[in-house]
């Protein structure tokens, strides 16, 4: 009912989102434009990143001001792997996975022991050591110059083929993360966002959940990553440091963290803007801080959870009606 | 000849305490709570009363002491082993998820009860057994006609009983109620009192609640413990407490007992 | 390792400790006390080294009424700022969020808004003649100007310990900090503390700026650099405690100092990991009381 | 007939967004000198900018839509080695020739290597080969300290130094080093470190803002009486010697890839009061790298008649020789065909009183000039290094 | 009269709670707003405050419109709002949420003051430096009502006061009131408990689903257990 209120339900019946969103991207290189294909890919990749993200902050309120490091980390996975010859891209793939929810297993015990603004500063802490260790070790990593000419399979060479590749993993993965969401778990993890030391009461070991939230969103940020690494063939120590974080922040916020594809349609709004915008202007920053600043003040709930609200508002219409004519 | 003997307590407290700075909260307290016992605890403000349930159910580590459940020692033990053993709690502020709804609300502790919260890909809506549970929880507090709303707009009253059916979607054994009818409208609180008594006899709890109403506490309850200063002042039937010259002055007032 | 090479090393630490809490003590304040966090601090710390250029090398006014006309202007365009943009989302659901959207964008903006104003050229404004040499004291040397700078930000902490634990209005904002609406309904005027405090903050941040103008760089893209280091300082502090933040700020320019002595290759991630073993040994900053937190 | 469209992308924002505005001006302007005379084969040209935000990932979007869908016939720009990195990759993939006008790493014409990568402008190896020349000859210089940024420049650009200072003298010896972090806004726990180990000779490899910060935070302390000052790549730069107009010491020994009053030709001459009279300021040194990387452009397409054939433009414009505003008399820039570098002459000075463009009140002087031929990586060298990545 | 409210109506978010209601308040009456859980009071309270601002009717304190105002400017006029959930707070001593009481900035020579308070309530002077969140739920609510005070407020919204104290306190409760009552002071009430209401009060409105259905004085109330049973279900 009280369909204004934030947070108040984690975007249920979205369906015609799924479509939309299935129907645009499929659709994209349609167009017969190589850009927009350039540009699909980079929003389908940012979204993963923001989805995963928002499973760590929109479902189990927990703002981490590190994902770049997992984003990154899966990043050099499939850059290293794939340069050095050690495994194909169909190993380097998976392995990001791997390798994004082990570094979060690593790091997430001790996160998790602090909560609010402590535990977003520590999770900044660590993702910028792990930068710095990317950023410095040359030898292994090739430090601030990154990898690049990554070698791709034939397959997978056109970048048509490429984003249909990333756009087939990236909507499995939005339909893996909505059933988490939507599972007993992710009901915990609901829980955890709203009263933990309720959570804790009903026999839920809270920090237990946490780190596994941190895990599945590292996950994913990581798979995003290692995309992103088969998307531009060159990875660069900038995909881990804290303004890549602050950006899937930004993106998902923008989008509407409460509503299931907000993040996606706030990442798609950053990367077109930033595209469309920094043709015509040297001072695209104005333009785009506008722009963020425009929706910030005019779309409370994000853009998505907003267009949500003013779609329940209008179905509602008639019952309110009657009610709000009284003088 | 087993059944003459006296059945072990399900909760006992020896000589509890818990003090925060240099205030004593919980000042050596012991008692013995017997199986299916429908108990009050009652006191001044500031006595200690919620203290005395965080320590219980693991809010709190105490500084002494010890507690018992069926024998087993869990103090110090997190909220939620505590709570698998066996313990619900609710809260004098009121404690459910806001922006969830009402089933989903105790859903989630059914949930944790048959330990299915790591599943990852089945809907929980779809667990048809533990949805099924939940609305019967829900028919036990009269809250079923809300299942689909939003907990954080009901009105206070529904939200405390809310409290309360969380807590029993764990099936404890131990109920242990914090002010569960501070708030409420005569009416309310006359039926949220009966349904306590008709939950704890139906299921066979063994239930001990913290309130300051007393018609209520003198209604319903068997036994009365009387917390002061963070010492057990009294423990008795209400008979007894009621006609107690210290508890009198220290938390009735002449007043009521006119 | 000899005697004047650490104190040396211990003075230098000194001074940047204080350019650093300096930066934060604006952070700390609305941040720490009144939970509005500005992503744009830095920004502010940006303007404030513009207005001090503009008042001191282009309309000549005296280096000191420059830094005090500069903290005023970054002071007034805070105010501007909230009460025609911040306001609007308080009590918003998700406002945190909000709030780092809202002043991420000001970065932007004003980025580009110094860039137009004065172009991309690095801007200079002199120190005042009479603190630009330096003290003595056999090897180890400090400038004048540091000494001031460390005066300054001793007085800045004291001011703001002062301010907030022992006025009215410094009880009102921490009372304004846990619920707004509970302190309006008293009668405090909610709306225009904000107001005020965030242009304290943000004058803080433009002194900040405006005092070192003369030592640094004053460029587009300055803003951005300080806001990462002044989190790290309030939130090791703990948030809200000024002589936290002082302690915290101590703690940095003095393992940087030292550090790079040994482990100059590592000198980039001293900060991240004296924060990240702050938080793990005592999560709630350096002189919170333990179990302090909220 | 058809433009010759140039897609160029230069840092626009944050702390390099000095160097890409000043580049675009430059740029502008040889691209209009050109199309007044008429074009290039009566084709004129056309340049596209884009902010590269000092971003590879940001910039690799940028060039791709470049080649997609402007369709450009070169690519240009790029003010940091990473973001020059991340291009050439995207060149070499769609055979769209990138020519580099202001980033110096050493890599892109040795290990990184692709035909369609071209360099107008010096690289840290040349500023370094002139720097060693420069120091061998100083017999004070024994004790060396370096500060630096923190990143692959800072610490390639003081290397390529020490491994080729120490070939000609074994007396040098390193007293410390420090790496802050790149715009480190405070160095003075650096500084005190600096002046404990009582070197002879700082080096510095800071760029732009970070040399103004360092040099006004280290005066009150006295540091450039108590040793000698030397940045031999970026430090001599017009942007340092303004931003101080009081208070720059006297007697810094620096360089820069191009320089207002060195050499005292016509052409440098008109190219700094032009810049300077349609823009209001002077310029930087990556000016007169656009610049010099639109010439190399026309000039390419005039010899190879043709603008859309890459492997064609690539074999004219390997031997490339042209004139350039930091040409002494007598000396013409042009490229080297084993690695696509310009070889140019390198002139380092000191800083002395000089009001001639103000608001500098201080300007390179006392200079010392190495020739092109000695300051450059024999052939031998790069095949070896080139060898070295392959294995 | 010192309080009128006029047909308000007052929503949350799209939900409408408030359909019209009217009630007025004389100067120095004590004034009980009863009503089921979820009937309107506490909006009723909030409306009044400006806090859930009134969308339509209006709010008339002392004759004068004060439906628009800021919730501040509402309290420095004299009205004092004491919430049901306790939102004293947390981080600030019970001293310093006293001190804050009097950001009203109304000063009365025979009005309260904190040797008054402490008077009245004890404990509060025990835990003069403690944290107010430290305290126990009832001190906590005690302390509710003491900042109020702490304000000299003219009108007091009193809503649920008896919430979670024990009996004594209750008794104290009742005293307080009536000597505010005595000073002068205008009281509405919301209260479940009808004994200490009926106690306290002048007159009685009730409040159901939203609206005024009832009202009278304290004595006709007694006597009508129609209407009890009807709404309150006595
Ligand atoms: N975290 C804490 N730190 C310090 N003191 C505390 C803390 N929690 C409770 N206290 C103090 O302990 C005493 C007992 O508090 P408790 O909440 O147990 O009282 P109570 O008996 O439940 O009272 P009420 O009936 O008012 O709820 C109070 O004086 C309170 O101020
Ligand atoms: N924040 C809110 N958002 C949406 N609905 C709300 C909110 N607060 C209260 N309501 C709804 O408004 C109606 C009136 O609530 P209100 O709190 O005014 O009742 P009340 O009479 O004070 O009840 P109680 O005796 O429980 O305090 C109720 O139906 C309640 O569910
Ligand atoms: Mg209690
Ligand atoms: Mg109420």
């Amino acid at each position: 009912m009280r369909d204004d209120k934030p947070g108040a339900k984690y975007g249920r019946d979205e369906w015609a989102q799924w479509g939309v969103a299935l129907v645009v991207f499929a659709a994209v290189p349609l167009l017969g434009k190589k850009h927009f294909v350039n540009m699909g890919n980079e929003i389908l990749v940012m979204g993963l990143f923001a989805m995963g993200f928002n499973l760590l902050y929109g479902v189990t309120g927990m703002l981490s001001f590190g994902q770049a490091a997992y984003y990154g980390v899966g990043a050099y996975t499939v850059g290293l792997l794939l340069s050095k010859g050690v495994a194909p891209f169909w190993v380097a793939l998976p392995a990001t996975m791997a390798v994004g929810g082990a570094l979060a297993l690593v790091l997430g015990p001790l996160c998790i022991r602090l909560s609010g603004v402590y535990f977003t500063m520590l999770t900044l802490a660590f993702a910028e050591m792990v930068w710095g260790i990317v950023f410095k070790w040359y030898d292994f990593t090739g430090g601030d110059n990154g990898i690049q000419g990554i070698p791709m399979p034939e397959a997978l060479h056109s970048p048509l083929r490429y984003y249909y590749f990333t756009l087939a993993v990236v909507f499995v993965s939005f339909w893996l993360i909505r059933r988490i969401v939507d599972s007993p778990f992710g009901a915990v993890l609901q829980s955890i966002r709203e009263n933990p030391e309720r959570t804790g009461f009903i026999g839920v070991k809270v920090r237990r959940y946490q780190l596994a939230a941190m895990v599945l969103s590292g996950v994913f940020a990581a798979l995003a990553g290692g995309l992103f690494a088969g998307y531009q063939h060159s990875i660069h120590p900038d995909m881990l440091h804290w303004t890549k974080s602050g950006e899937v922040i930004l993106m998902s916020i923008l989008g509407g963290v409460s509503s299931f594809f907000g993040p996606l349609m706030g990442a798609g709004i950053i990367v077109f803007i930033e595209d469309m915008i920094g043709k015509y202007t040297e001072f695209w920053e104005i333009w785009i801080g506008g722009i963020m600043l425009a929706i910030v003040i005019f779309f409370p709930r994000g853009l998505i959870g907003t267009f949500d609200t003013w779609i329940t508002r209008w179905r509602n219409h008639g019952k309110h009606a009657e009610t709000a004519a009284r003088p | 000849m087993e059944n003459t003997r006296k059945p072990p307590p399900v909760l006992e407290v020896r000589h509890l305490s818990k003090a925060f700075g240099g205030l004593k909260v919980t000042h050596d307290v012991s008692f013995a709570i017997p199986p299916g016992e429908l108990s009050a605890i009652i006191g001044p403000n500031g006595a200690g009363k919620t203290t005395l349930f965080n320590l219980i159910t693991g809010k709190l580590v105490p500084d002494g002491g010890e507690v018992l459940f069926k024998g087993e020692r869990i103090e110090g033990q997190s909220p939620a082993d505590i709570s698998r053993k066996g313990i619900g709690r609710s809260f004098q502020i009121t404690s459910i998820f806001k922006e969830r709804t009402v089933l989903e609300n105790v859903l989630v502790s059914v949930l944790s009860r048959e330990k299915k919260t790591a599943r990852l890909f089945r809907r929980a809506t779809a667990h048809g057994d533990a949805v099924r549970e939940a609305m019967e929880i829900l028919a036990t507090l009269s809250l079923e006609g809300k299942a689909g709303e939003t907990a954080g707009s009901l009105p206070h009253g529904d939200q405390k009983r809310l409290d309360i059916a969380v807590a029993l979607a764990l099936n404890p054994e131990l109920v242990m109620l914090d002010e569960p009818v501070a708030g409420m409208s005569p009416e309310e609180r006359a039926i949220t009192v009966d349904l306590i008594r008709k939950i704890w006899k139906e299921k066979a709890l063994t239930l001990l609640f913290i309130e300051h109403d007393m018609d209520v506490v003198f209604g319903i309850s068997e036994w009365i413990r009387v917390l002061n200063q963070g010492v057990l002042l009294a423990e008795g039937t209400p008979a007894e407490i009621s006609r107690n010259r210290e508890v009198i002055t220290a938390y009735l007032g002449e007043e009521i007992v006119e | 390792m000899d005697g004047n090479l650490l104190a040396a090393q211990f003075i230098g630490g000194l001074t940047s400790a204080m350019s650093l809490f300096l930066v934060a003590s604006g952070l700390t304040l609305i941040f720490g006390v009144v939970n509005v966090f500005n992503f744009a601090h830095g920004s502010f710390y940006l303007l404030g080294a513009y207005f001090a250029y503009q008042a001191v090398a282009v309309s000549g006014v005296g280096f000191w009424a420059g830094v005090l006309l500069a903290s005023l202007g970054a002071g007034a365009a805070g105010v501007l700022m909230e009460y025609f943009f911040l306001r609007r989302i308080y009590g918003r659901a998700g406002e945190a969020g909000f709030q780092i959207l809202l002043t991420y964008s000001f970065i932007l903006i004003l980025d580009d808004v110094v860039k137009m104003i004065w172009g991309t050229d690095y801007k200079s404004i002199s120190k005042p003649v009479a603190l630009a040499g330096s003290f003595s004291l056999g090897e180890v040397t400090m400038p004048r100007y540091d000494l001031v700078v460390i005066v300054i930000g001793l007085a800045v902490a004291f001011g703001m310990w002062a301010a907030i634990r022992k006025t009215r209005f410094g009880r009102n904002l921490r009372a304004i900090s846990s619920n707004r609406e509970m302190a309006s309904s008293l009668g405090v005027n909610v709306p225009l503390a904000l107001s005020l405090v965030f242009g304290l903050a943000t004058a803080l941040g433009g002194l900040s700026g405006a005092i070192s103008a003369p030592v640094r760089t004053v460029t587009p893209g300055a803003g951005i650099e300080v806001i990462i280091g002044s989190l790290i300082v309030v939130v090791i502090g703990g948030l809200g405690n000024f002589w936290g933040a002082l302690v915290g700020a101590l703690v940095i320019g003095e393992v940087t100092a030292f550090g790079i002595l040994f482990l100059p290759q590592w000198a980039i991630l001293f900060s991240y990991a004296v924060m990240a073993l702050v938080l793990i040994f005592r999560p709630e900053g350096l002189l919170m009381k333990r179990g302090a937190v909220r | 007939a058809e433009k010759i469209v140039i897609g160029a992308m230069y840092p626009m924002t944050g702390r390099a967004g000095r160097y890409g505005i000043d580049s675009v001006s430059a740029a502008e302007i040889a691209m209009n000198e050109i199309n007044a005379k008429g074009g290039v084969n009566g084709r004129m040209i056309d340049i596209i900018f884009n902010d590269s935000k000092a971003n590879p990932a940001y910039s690799i979007k940028v060039a791709k839509r470049y080649i997609t869908e402007d369709k450009v016939n070169f690519l240009m720009g790029v003010v940091s080695s990473a973001v020059g990195l991340a291009v050439t990759e995207v060149s070499k993939e769609n055979k769209v020739i990138f020519v580099g006008t202001d980033h110096a790493s050493t890599a892109l014409t040795t290990e990184k290597f692709q035909p369609y990568y071209f360099r107008v402008s010096n690289n840290t190896y040349q500023s370094a080969a002139a720097a060693a020349l420069y120091a061998k000859d100083i017999k004070p210089w024994k004790k060396y300290y370096v500060i630096g940024p923190d990143y692959e420049y800072g610490h390639r650009t003081w290397e390529d130094f020490w491994m080729l200072l120490g070939r000609q003298r074994k007396d040098v010896q390193l007293v410390g080093q420090a790496w802050p972090k790149l715009f480190e806004p405070d160095y003075t726990p650096y500084i005190t470190a600096i002046l404990s180990a009582k070197p002879d000779v700082l080096v510095t490899t800071f760029w732009g803002g970070d040399t103004v910060a360092f040099i006004k935070q280290a005066l009150p302390y006295k540091l450039f009486d108590k040793m000698k000052f030397y940045n031999y790549d970026g430090g001599g730069n017009y942007e340092l010697l303004e931003a101080m107009p009081t208070g720059l010491p006297k007697g810094l020994v620096l360089s820069a890839r191009h320089h207002l009053n060195w050499p005292d030709t016509k052409q440098n001459k008109e190219f700094v009061a032009k810049f300077k009279a349609q823009t209001g300021r002077y310029p930087s040194y990556a000016a007169e790298g656009a610049y010099a990387g639109v010439y190399f452009i026309a000039e390419g397409v005039r010899q190879a008649g043709t603008a859309e054939d890459p492997d064609k433009l690539v074999a004219v414009m390997e031997k490339i020789k042209f004139k350039l505003p930091e040409d002494p008399e007598g000396f013409m820039s042009y490229m080297r065909p084993i690695d696509h570098q310009i070889v140019q002459v390198q002139a380092i000075g000191e800083t002395v009183p000089d009001k001639s463009f103000p608001p500098a009140t201080m300007m390179l002087g006392n200079w010392k000039i190495f020739k092109a031929e000695e300051i450059i990586p024999s052939v031998a060298e790069i095949e070896a290094a080139r060898k070295a990545v392959k294995k | 009269m010192i309080l009128e409210l006029k047909d308000v109506h007052a929503y949350y978010g799209t939900s409408h709670v408030l359909f019209g209601v009217s009630l007025d308040v004389d100067r120095g009456e004590v004034i009980c707003l009863m009503g089921r859980n979820g009937a309107g009071k506490s909006t009723t309270f909030r409306t009044v405050m400006g806090l859930t601002p009134a969308r339509a009717g209006t709010v008339l304190f002392q004759g004068k419109d004060v439906t628009r105002l800021k919730v501040h400017t509402k309290a420095r006029l004299g009205i004092g709002y004491v919430p049901e959930d306790r939102q004293i707070f947390p981080e600030l001593t019970v001293r310093e949420n006293l001190d804050i009481g009097r950001s009203s900035g109304i000063h009365r020579v025979d009005g309260w003051n904190i040797d008054r308070i402490y008077g009245l309530f004890p404990v509060l002077e025990k835990y003069d430096r403690k944290p107010g969140g430290q305290l126990s739920g009832g001190e906590q609510q005690m302390l509710t009502i003491a900042r109020t005070l702490m304000g000299n407020p003219e009108l007091v919204l009193l809503d649920e006061p008896t919430e979670g104290l024990a009996p004594v306190i209750v008794i104290a409760l009742k005293e307080m009131i009536l000597r505010l009552k005595e000073m002068g002071t205008t009281i509405l009430l919301s209260e479940q408990n009808v004994k200490f209401a009926v106690k306290v009060s002048d007159r009685v409105f009730i409040i159901d689903n939203g609206a005024i259905r009832y009202s009278n004085d304290i004595k006709g109330f007694v006597e009508d257990e129609r209407v009890q049973k009807r709404y309150l279900a006595v």
